[in-house]
């Protein structure tokens, strides 16, 4: 871990670094040297589209809610610009040599919004609160790594003895300061679960005395970040102000904060270039792709990778994409770098791997080519002949599923133009409403279909793991006993580097037996008022408003 | 007055011949006959049946006029704006708006008239029946249209989607759940309206069946209302086929119709508005021509109204 | 020479009301009366007493609020199939006091007056239909030329024959004619007049015949009932009613008869009824329906009874 | 009157019970549940999550339930909103939408039979022609495009007008236009109909032959009665209009109620899409029956519950 | 006494598919302050359409007033505008319609139906306006007033609603009322006590009557004068006294001919023979030459004009040309004169 919080944007005199460093993406230079001076009003406006599920940290399962959680509260840990953990509500975190178990010291000055301290309880409190399976928190699986947690969230509350489940969930507050988790595994990520909103603290009192503290704002409404909420107007607006309490409030620039809740993306924009929103787009919403070539033009587009890779998910258990090579066929017949410029058009990565290269670097190159018909012509005839097929004409028909989108119809449709002209294969469309797509890619009643993934958490394992076991998330059905062990000795392994390599290797059997064809990797592209400064985005694509402020013009 | 001279001769009385009465007269016509007559009149409406008949003759040869294919994509010409290669521009995929826009025509035409149709056979039925039969049975049908109202809509494709299955029928079937609704209430309405009217009591004391009574008497009063209803259902139904592509119950991309061209061209509005401005403009012209089409019918149904 | 005629239609205690409470109307309050095969029942009264009630009350136009009308021995009020609604709607027959209302706007007066054709498939031919069509056409003083046009391109008095040739189409047995004629000019009026005749002659028909013209109601009916108030007060024979009109309302009735003569009329007296004034004289007593001779029968007091059997000696 | 107003309350009752019995069926019946997410979570969260929204229970313990919140109009906890319960999201939801909604209504209404007026006074003049066009393009251009469009020309290009969001009164004005267009424009159409039909019948000649001037008559003597199918028309729109419109409230950021109709089900959001229909049932069987009670005082020739063949 | 209304040469026809209907063919007629004209004619001869159009109410399209003028006191109302005749109808001159239940309003109740005029010509209040039509309703002979003011046409009987109308005609007190048919739906008893009102009403304010009737007993009742019209025009016209007691056209004498007799037995009743000439393509010569058993030859060539038989009474008949025979009326006609001349010696 590294050390304590960075203070470089405490004073004025450094901001003009920190701004020039946050703000260079690799691609846009559009943020030109400013005046250094900070602007009379310090009020962020952005529109975060919809009502978030919940502003409970522990039944917070969107992002719309996560975006609004990051500048409420805070964690033991908090995201820098590289991705990387550093310490926030924990002045001091102590890892044992096993790595499983982790030691963090409260800050001494860490408050709630109401002036009570921030105490190793709260968070105890908060955790086991999330995981008690009678509080309905869809992402209580977060915190698993914690041992003791999985049993007790899955415990049933009628049968099972639960008191003694939580009891054995191994997160003790040893005294106000001092917060001990044991963990099932080295899990080399876990400080960057710290900084993950479901591992946020809650402050007990209030939340015992009052179950629903998290229904309004108001006074029950505490909270231990930058800012904390003044107003919910259910799905029409919430107001955050900045929070006296806060122990790092001198770094705290912005006097307010207002989401919008806009669901249109075209009135977003416009309301934006109308003056009445700073930022619109990634993370809190997204841009209409449509106005994606003219903002380019402008230049006031801002683009950002992230950890996220679309990709098309092959039934393994469906002709022909039982086959290896009819699955590659496809999968190398795609024109990726076309898709990307003409379609998505936000610089996003051609993907020739599954887990982006914010996490392994040398996936901007990937496992094959970006498109290859010769090859993919070679798969071709390889599988047909494995299949017994005499020509493509005897292929049974192949259905392109995917979920009615804009984007991914239009994807779909370039694709299946693709394989047309590559492969002279005719492949249908077929589409459907979100609920009803998921429940058929689980039951696995389709061929092709499209889906994508947004890392969780900073690390290969998160996007690996998807295609550990049958089910779940692995709507494949591919099984590799080698993909799966080496996956499951990548969990033991205490040495980073090592641990990687396995992860790599085990990747590479992915795109070799090719269950899944990868599309692209996800950027985050948003537009937002010049003079704003300092917002943090991570490399999961999430925005930390602590450091933002406003510049004089 | 007196001045000219009249022969005396013709002052010979030779008594009435009443005769003549028997002239032959003019074969008779039928009240339809009638009805063309004065459409044919009608210059407006003949103008909307004959864009009708040129569209749905473009929605045929327009396809073939181009050397694209609806389908092709064309990713580095994306977007083009109309031109001499691209007579209504390029989509987002490089594909000719011009071939996909009356390739479209072959399914929203279809659409807006088989929506007309349904609703002119269910709707007017059932709310004629409603109104005219009255008391309870009024009652239960008029329940039944609002219990169909009421649920949900969405839900009730999704199920259909998922019970049937895509296609042209499921997609009809759709449409019909609710479409006919709106209908069935105006016609209600009006045949409320007519039934206490005495040449409906007068059919009645001839031994006039319910079935007689409806279309002889009540429907052709009530056609004005009908017709409008009917030009509302049109776009409605372009419509909702593009609500319901994209519940996968619709056409199949990369098939279009003008509801979802349309709909897909609304965000380019401002960046790419030809994209929107084509679709949107026959369907308009298709609205428009059903419009003058219902006026034509509606005045040339009307002998109090003639020009 | 009534009693031993067959009565075709036996209308009994039949009650018709309108609306509820203190809007309440009773439009025919309590009608009995018969009317016999062959014959034409004149039906006279006050404008709103309640005659045209009275016949779409017999035609079932409206159900009745109570009592019941026998149709050839049938109750029409009963519960019929439509089988047989369809037979006794040939049978039975109304010609509407309103003309123009009667007639849909929407429909040519060939397919106004063929609807009774069609629905009863009196007709084999679309040749037959429009020959059937132009003989009653004709038979109304309408020429062929109208068959095309619509109603309100037609005279009111025009109209009403549109509904009259309506009322012929079916050849029924039974019409009721609500102010039939009262719209036509005189010689229209004959021509239909004598017309109705020579087709009760012909084929026996049956009138109802609803007016105020009463040299008319006399000329064309057999009998005459005098209603008023929703009542009958007075039925006779025409020649006789005319002779003996004991009823004051009925003589009241009579002294408003307008003649085509100037001189006359700018020196005619007219003897008013004034119901309360009667009603006084009754001193209470409910009137009955009495018969004073044979045929006639008036509603009245027993004193009144005396008093015109009186009168009827006198003369 | 009275009498069958109790009767057709009797009649809702059945209405709304059988709408609450088939959505409910329909809803479980459709795939997907409200735990369907990208993100497939663990089985034992899930089956947490069912015990506590009563999942678990067989189906027509759950239909029980049902009725019985319906009954108590409480329906429960959002699913998905964890700080809000349905009752909470229509309460919040519904005044936003009927506030619109009347503005909508009101615009759709005047204007609508102010344009029908003018084009049958005018039949086959150029104010009719004009009235048609206008009418035209009413009601060929669907709402969501309607609202973009007038986005894109009062906000965007003049500037007069905000692009969205929900603050003070000229916040309402573009969209209860775009919600109001098409109503407005077939109700123009549908009152110059009725309109045409009425002015050629005999009473206008005499309320002509009193030397009433056109507007006196088109006032008193026309538009009452060429009201009818306007009237039919306004049951279940003004039910529509006062819950809301999906695409209006994502397109101009409207917090109303119109929204839930469509998430909910999306969201599978049960217990939303009960509440939410149930509610908007209720407001459409009750302006369903104002419409039948408003027939009989437009037109005094019709009767309520008038049984014409008796069957 | 001066003319209140001078119709000349009126012609209208209405355009339909089967062609032109010439209704009116060339009118010519006026009126006295005061006196009452009585209309009779057969029935689709062109009453209502005359009169009608004296109010501007045909229809255009698909009527239209071919030509002549309508002087009402003294300026043409053929060349009004709709504005200025707005300010003429219900004000100066009111009709009756004919036809009673469409004629009314089946939405008003009849007791507004009755003020409107009132309140808009004479701006009274509301209340007075109530007042007034309440006592007109009674003033017809409606029972129950106050109740019946309130209900709507369909509750009326066809002879209320008939006299409904009346009340909405008389209440603005107009100077030319044009009564097309008033009574015809109404029994003896109350038609006289119409026919009184009126007459009463046009004692007191001098209104000037356009009476149309087809009944010629209640003509003789009202009449000052009489026109009769036959095919669209007017065939003869004259006082009361002269065209019952001297009628000098063949059509008239059939109409006298056709009626019943009360005293007279009972046998067929005489009707004109044939049927009304096709207005779409009217007859050369006189109209009525087919139905005229008098006719002559000129008859099917030539129109005849009005011949004057004395200063109030013309007649348009080539039988009163000099070279034509002299006839008789027929004998029923005469019998009938004779019958009236008896009966008034004996008064
Ligand atoms: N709108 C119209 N279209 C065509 N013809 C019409 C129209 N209105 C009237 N007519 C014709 O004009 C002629 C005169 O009609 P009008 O109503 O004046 O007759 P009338 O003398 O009043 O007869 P009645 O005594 O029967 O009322 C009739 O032959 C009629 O058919
Ligand atoms: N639908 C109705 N609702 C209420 N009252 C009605 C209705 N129909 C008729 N009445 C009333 O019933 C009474 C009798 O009406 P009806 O039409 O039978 O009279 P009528 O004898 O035919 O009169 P007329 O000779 O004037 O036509 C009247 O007082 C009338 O107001
Ligand atoms: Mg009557
Ligand atoms: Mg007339």
């Amino acid at each position: 871990a590294c050390s304590g919080g960075d203070d470089s944007s405490s004073d004025d005199s450094s901001n003009d670094d920190q701004a020039q460093e946050d703000n260079s993406g690799d691609s846009n230079d559009n943020q030109d040297e400013g005046s250094g001076e900070m602007a009379d009003e310090q009020v962020f406006t952005a529109n975060i589209s919809s009502e978030p599920f919940s502003l409970n940290p522990g039944l917070a399962n969107d992002s719309t809610s996560g975006n609004v959680l990051l500048q409420s509260f805070e964690g033991l840990t908090r995201m820098d610009k590289n991705g990387e953990p550093q310490p926030a509500m924990a002045s001091d975190i102590q890892v044992s040599d096993d790595q499983k178990t982790y030691t963090f010291t409260i800050r001494e000055d860490a408050k709630w919004s109401n002036g009570d301290p921030v105490t190793a309880q709260d968070f105890e409190y908060a955790w086991k609160w999330a995981l008690d399976p009678n509080n309905q928190s869809q992402y209580a699986y977060q915190l698993y790594p914690i041992k003791g947690a999985e049993d007790f969230n899955s415990g049933n509350p009628d049968t099972d003895d639960l008191d003694a489940l939580k009891d054995a969930v191994a997160i003790t507050a040893e005294d106000d300061q001092t917060l001990k988790v044991e963990l099932n595994n080295p899990t080399p990520y876990f400080l960057q679960l710290t900084a993950f909103y479901t591992y946020f603290p809650v402050n007990q009192e209030i939340a015992e005395a009052n179950p629903e503290w998290y229904a309004d704002a108001g006074e029950n409404y505490v909270s231990n970040g930058p800012f904390k909420m003044t107003e919910w107007g259910h799905n029409e607006k919430i107001v955050l102000e900045k929070n006296d309490q806060y122990w790092d409030k001198d770094n705290v620039n912005l006097e307010k904060i207002e989401f919008a809740m806009i669901n249109d993306q075209n009135s977003s924009l416009s309301s934006f270039q109308n003056g009445e929103f700073d930022w619109t787009g990634s993370p809190f919403n997204s841009l209409p792709p449509e106005a994606i070539p003219s903002l380019k033009d402008e230049g006031t587009l801002n683009i950002e990778p992230i950890a996220g890779t679309y990709w098309y998910k092959f039934n393994t258990e469906k002709e022909p994409f039982n086959n290896v090579n009819i699955r590659k066929a496809f999968a190398y017949a795609i024109d990726r770098a076309g898709i990307v410029k003409s379609i998505t058009k936000g610089e996003e990565i051609p993907a020739m791997a599954a887990v982006p290269p914010t996490m392994f670097e040398s996936n901007e190159e990937g496992y094959f080519d970006a498109l290859n018909v010769e090859k993919a012509k070679e798969h071709l005839e390889k599988g047909l002949e494995e299949l017994g097929y005499d020509s493509v004409e005897d292929l049974p028909t192949i259905e392109l599923s995917y979920n009615t989108q804009e984007t991914h119809a239009k994807i779909a449709q370039a694709i299946q133009d693709m394989w047309k002209k590559n492969l002279g294969i005719d492949v249908t469309l077929n589409n459907n409403e979100w609920a009803v797509y998921i429940e058929t890619l689980h039951q696995g009643n389709y061929q092709i279909g499209r889906m994508g993934w947004l890392g969780d958490f900073n690390d290969p394992i998160n996007f690996l793991e998807l295609y550990k076991e049958k089910g779940g998330n692995n709507d494949t059905r591919w099984h590799s006993e080698e993909y799966a062990s080496l996956l499951e000795d990548s969990q033991t392994e205490t040495d980073s580097d090592k641990r990687l390599e396995m992860l790599k290797e085990a990747e590479g059997i992915l795109m070799d037996e090719m269950p899944i064809a990868p599309i692209y990797f996800y950027t985050n592209k948003w537009v937002q008022d010049e003079n704003l400064k300092d917002v943090m985005m991570s490399g999961l694509g999430d925005v930390q408003l602590k450091w933002a402020y406003f510049e004089a013009e | 007055m007196q001045q000219q001279h009249i022969p005396k001769e013709m002052f010979e009385q030779v008594g009435g011949d009443t005769s003549d009465s028997e002239k032959i007269s003019r074969p008779s016509i039928s009240f339809w006959k009638d009805v063309w007559m004065r459409f044919k009149k009608n210059r407006l409406a003949l103008t909307g049946i004959i864009l009708i008949v040129i569209l749905a003759i473009m929605s045929i040869v327009g396809p073939m006029l181009t050397p694209y294919d609806y389908r092709t994509t064309d990713l580095i010409n994306s977007n083009l704006a109309p031109s001499a290669n691209h007579w209504f521009g390029t989509d987002d995929l490089g594909r000719d708006i011009f071939t996909r826009v009356w390739k479209g025509a072959q399914i929203s035409l279809f659409i807006g008239l088989a929506a007309a149709v349904i609703d002119l056979f269910i709707g007017v039925i059932w709310g004629g029946l409603s109104g005219y039969i009255g008391g309870r049975t009024d009652e239960y049908m008029m329940r039944f249209a609002d219990i169909l109202w009421a649920v949900p809509y969405l839900l009730m494709v999704i199920l259909l989607m998922v019970v049937l299955g895509q296609g042209l029928g499921t997609m009809i079937l759709a449409m019909t759940i609710t479409g006919w609704i709106n209908m069935a209430r105006i016609v209600r309405g009006q045949v409320l309206q007519l039934k206490s009217q005495e040449y409906v009591m007068a059919a009645q004391t001839l031994g006039a069946k319910t079935s007689r009574i409806m279309f002889r008497h009540l429907i052709p009063n009530a056609m004005g209302p009908i017709l409008i209803t009917m030009t509302l259902t049109v776009p409605n139904a372009i419509f909702t086929e593009a609500f319901l592509s994209y519940l996968g119950l619709g056409v199949q991309q990369p098939l279009a119709s003008w509801g979802t061209m349309a709909s897909e061209g609304l965000p380019a509005l401002q960046y790419y508005p030809w994209r929107l401005f084509f679709p949107a403009l026959f369907i308009c012209l298709t609205i428009f021509a059903f419009n003058v089409i219902g006026d034509g019918m509606r005045d040339a149904l009307d002998p109090r109204l003639r020009k | 020479m009534a009693e031993n005629q067959e009565v075709l239609v036996d209308i009994k205690n039949l009650k018709q009301h309108f609306g509820k409470g203190q809007n309440k109307v009773k439009a025919v309050d309590g009608l009995t009366f018969q009317i016999y095969r062959g014959e034409t029942m004149g039906l006279v009264g006050e404008s709103g007493c309640g005659k045209s009630t009275t016949g779409r009350t017999i035609i079932r136009l409206y159900d009745a609020t109570d009592g019941q009308v026998i149709f050839n021995g049938e109750d029409v009020h009963g519960k019929k199939s439509k089988a047989e609604m369809k037979k006794f709607n040939r049978k039975m027959q109304m010609i509407f006091q309103d003309p123009y209302a009667s007639l849909n706007p929407r429909m040519t007066v060939s397919d106004i007056i063929a609807e009774g054709v069609d629905i009863h498939g009196l007709a084999k031919t679309k040749t037959a239909r429009m020959e059937r069509v132009y003989e009653l056409l004709e038979t109304v003083g309408l020429n062929r030329e109208h068959a095309n046009r619509y109603p309100h391109e037609f005279s009111g008095g025009q109209r009403q024959r549109i509904g009259i040739a309506r009322a012929l189409a079916v050849d029924p047995e039974f019409i009721i004619a609500d102010e039939p004629i009262s719209a036509l000019d005189v010689s229209i009026q004959a021509q239909v007049v004598n017309l109705l005749k020579e087709l009760q002659e012909e084929k026996n028909l049956t009138y109802l015949f609803i007016a105020h013209d009463l040299s008319m109601v006399k000329y064309i009916s057999d009998r005459i009932g005098v209603m008023y108030f929703g009542k009958l007060v007075e039925v006779a024979d025409s020649e006789d009613l005319y002779k003996n009109a004991f009823h004051p309302y009925t003589k009241s009735l009579m002294s408003a008869i307008p003649h085509p003569d100037p001189d006359y009329e700018r020196n005619r007296k007219r003897v008013t009824y004034d119901v309360e004034e009667h009603r006084r004289e009754m001193d209470g007593e409910e009137p009955e329906w009495r018969e004073v001779s044979p045929g006639h029968w008036v509603s009245c007091t027993q004193k009144e009874y005396e008093s015109y059997k009186q009168q009827l000696q006198t003369q | 009157m009275l009498k069958y107003i109790g009767k057709r309350l009797l009649y809702m009752v059945l209405t709304l019970w059988v709408i609450v019995t088939v959505t409910f069926f329909l809803m479980r019946a459709a795939p997907g549940s409200p735990f369907t997410s990208e993100k497939d979570l663990p089985d034992a969260i899930k089956k947490n999550l069912e015990a506590y929204y009563g999942l678990d229970k067989s189906v027509f313990g759950q239909y029980l339930d049902y009725l019985v919140s319906v009954i108590n109009w409480d329906f429960g906890p959002s699913f998905k909103y964890k700080a809000q319960s349905v009752n909470d999201l229509i309460n919040s939801g519904f005044p936003v939408s009927f506030a619109l909604g009347m503005e909508a209504i009101f615009l759709a209404l005047g204007l609508g039979v102010l344009l029908g007026a003018i084009a049958a006074l005018r039949h086959n003049k150029w104010q009719d022609y004009s009235a048609m066009v206008l009418a035209v393009l009413g009601i060929s251009v669907p709402s969501f495009v309607m609202a973009s469009f007038l986005q894109y020309v009062f906000a965007i290009k003049l500037g007069i007008l905000p692009v969205a969001r929900w603050e003070s009164f000229s916040h309402t004005i573009l969209p209860a236009l775009a919600l109001a267009s098409t109503p407005m424009a077939f109700i123009a159409r549908l009152t110059r109909s009725s309109m045409l039909e009425v002015l050629s019948n005999d009473y206008i000649k005499t309320a002509k032959s009193k030397g009433l001037n056109s507007t006196e008559i088109t006032v008193r003597h026309t538009i009452r009665n060429a009201m009818m199918p306007v009237v039919s028309y306004m049951g279940p729109l003004i039910s529509a209009i006062l819950t809301g419109s999906f695409v209006i409230e994502k397109i101009f950021g409207v917090p109303g109620l119109g929204m839930h109709f469509v998430t909910s089900i999306q969201n599978r959001d049960y217990s939303v899409i009960m509440g939410v229909t149930v509610f908007f049932s209720v407001l459409l069987l009750v302006s369903i029956l104002l419409v039948d009670i408003a027939y009989s005082l437009i037109d005094p020739r019709i009767k309520l519950a008038d049984d014409k063949k008796g069957e | 006494m001066d003319n209140i209304l001078e119709v000349n040469d009126l012609k209208v026809s209405f355009n339909t598919f089967a062609g032109e209907v010439q209704a009116v063919r060339g009118v010519n007629f006026h009126v006295k302050k005061g006196e009452t004209l009585a209309i009779v004619g057969e029935s689709g001869s062109g009453k209502s359409v005359t009169t009608q159009a004296i109010m501007r109410l045909i229809p255009m399209p698909p009527g239209e007033i071919k030509g002549g003028e309508i002087n009402f006191e003294g300026t043409d109302l053929v060349q009004k505008t709709d504005r200025q005749m707005e300010k003429i109808r219900g004000k100066d001159i009111a009709m009756i319609f004919q036809d009673p239940m469409t004629s009314l309003n089946p939405t008003m109740r009849i007791g507004r139906q009755i003020m409107e005029s009132m309140i808009k010509h004479r701006k009274i209040s509301k209340t007075d306006a109530k007042k007034r039509a309440i006592e007109l309703l009674d003033l017809v002979g409606i029972p129950r007033p106050e109740q019946r003011v309130d209900q709507y046409p369909h509750e009326f009987s066809g002879g209320m609603r008939q006299r409904a109308m009346i009340a909405v005609a008389l209440a603005s007190d107009p100077k030319l009322l044009i009564a097309d048919e008033p009574t015809t739906a109404l029994d003896v008893t109350i038609q006289a006590q119409i026919l009184e009102l009126l007459k009463d009403i046009q004692k007191k304010t001098n209104t000037s009557i356009i009476f149309i009737t087809h009944d010629l007993g209640v003509v003789a009742n009202v009449a000052d004068r009489v026109s009769v019209m036959y095919g669209g025009k007017i065939v003869e016209t004259g006082t009361v006294d002269e065209v019952f007691y001297n009628p000098k056209h063949p059509y008239t004498w059939g109409l006298l001919a056709s009626m019943p007799s009360l005293d007279a037995e009972d046998g067929e009743l005489q009707a004109i023979p044939g049927s009304p000439p096709d207005l779409t393509n009217p007859p050369k010569g006189d109209a009525f030459a087919a139905r005229n058993s008098y006719a002559m030859k000129i008859d099917f060539e030539q129109e005849p004009p009005m011949f004057k038989v004395s200063d109030t009474h013309y007649a348009a008949t080539w039988l009163l040309h000099e070279d034509a025979p002299a006839v008789e009326p027929p004998t029923v006609v005469q019998r009938r004169i004779e019958h009236f001349k008896e009966k008034a010696g004996e008064r």
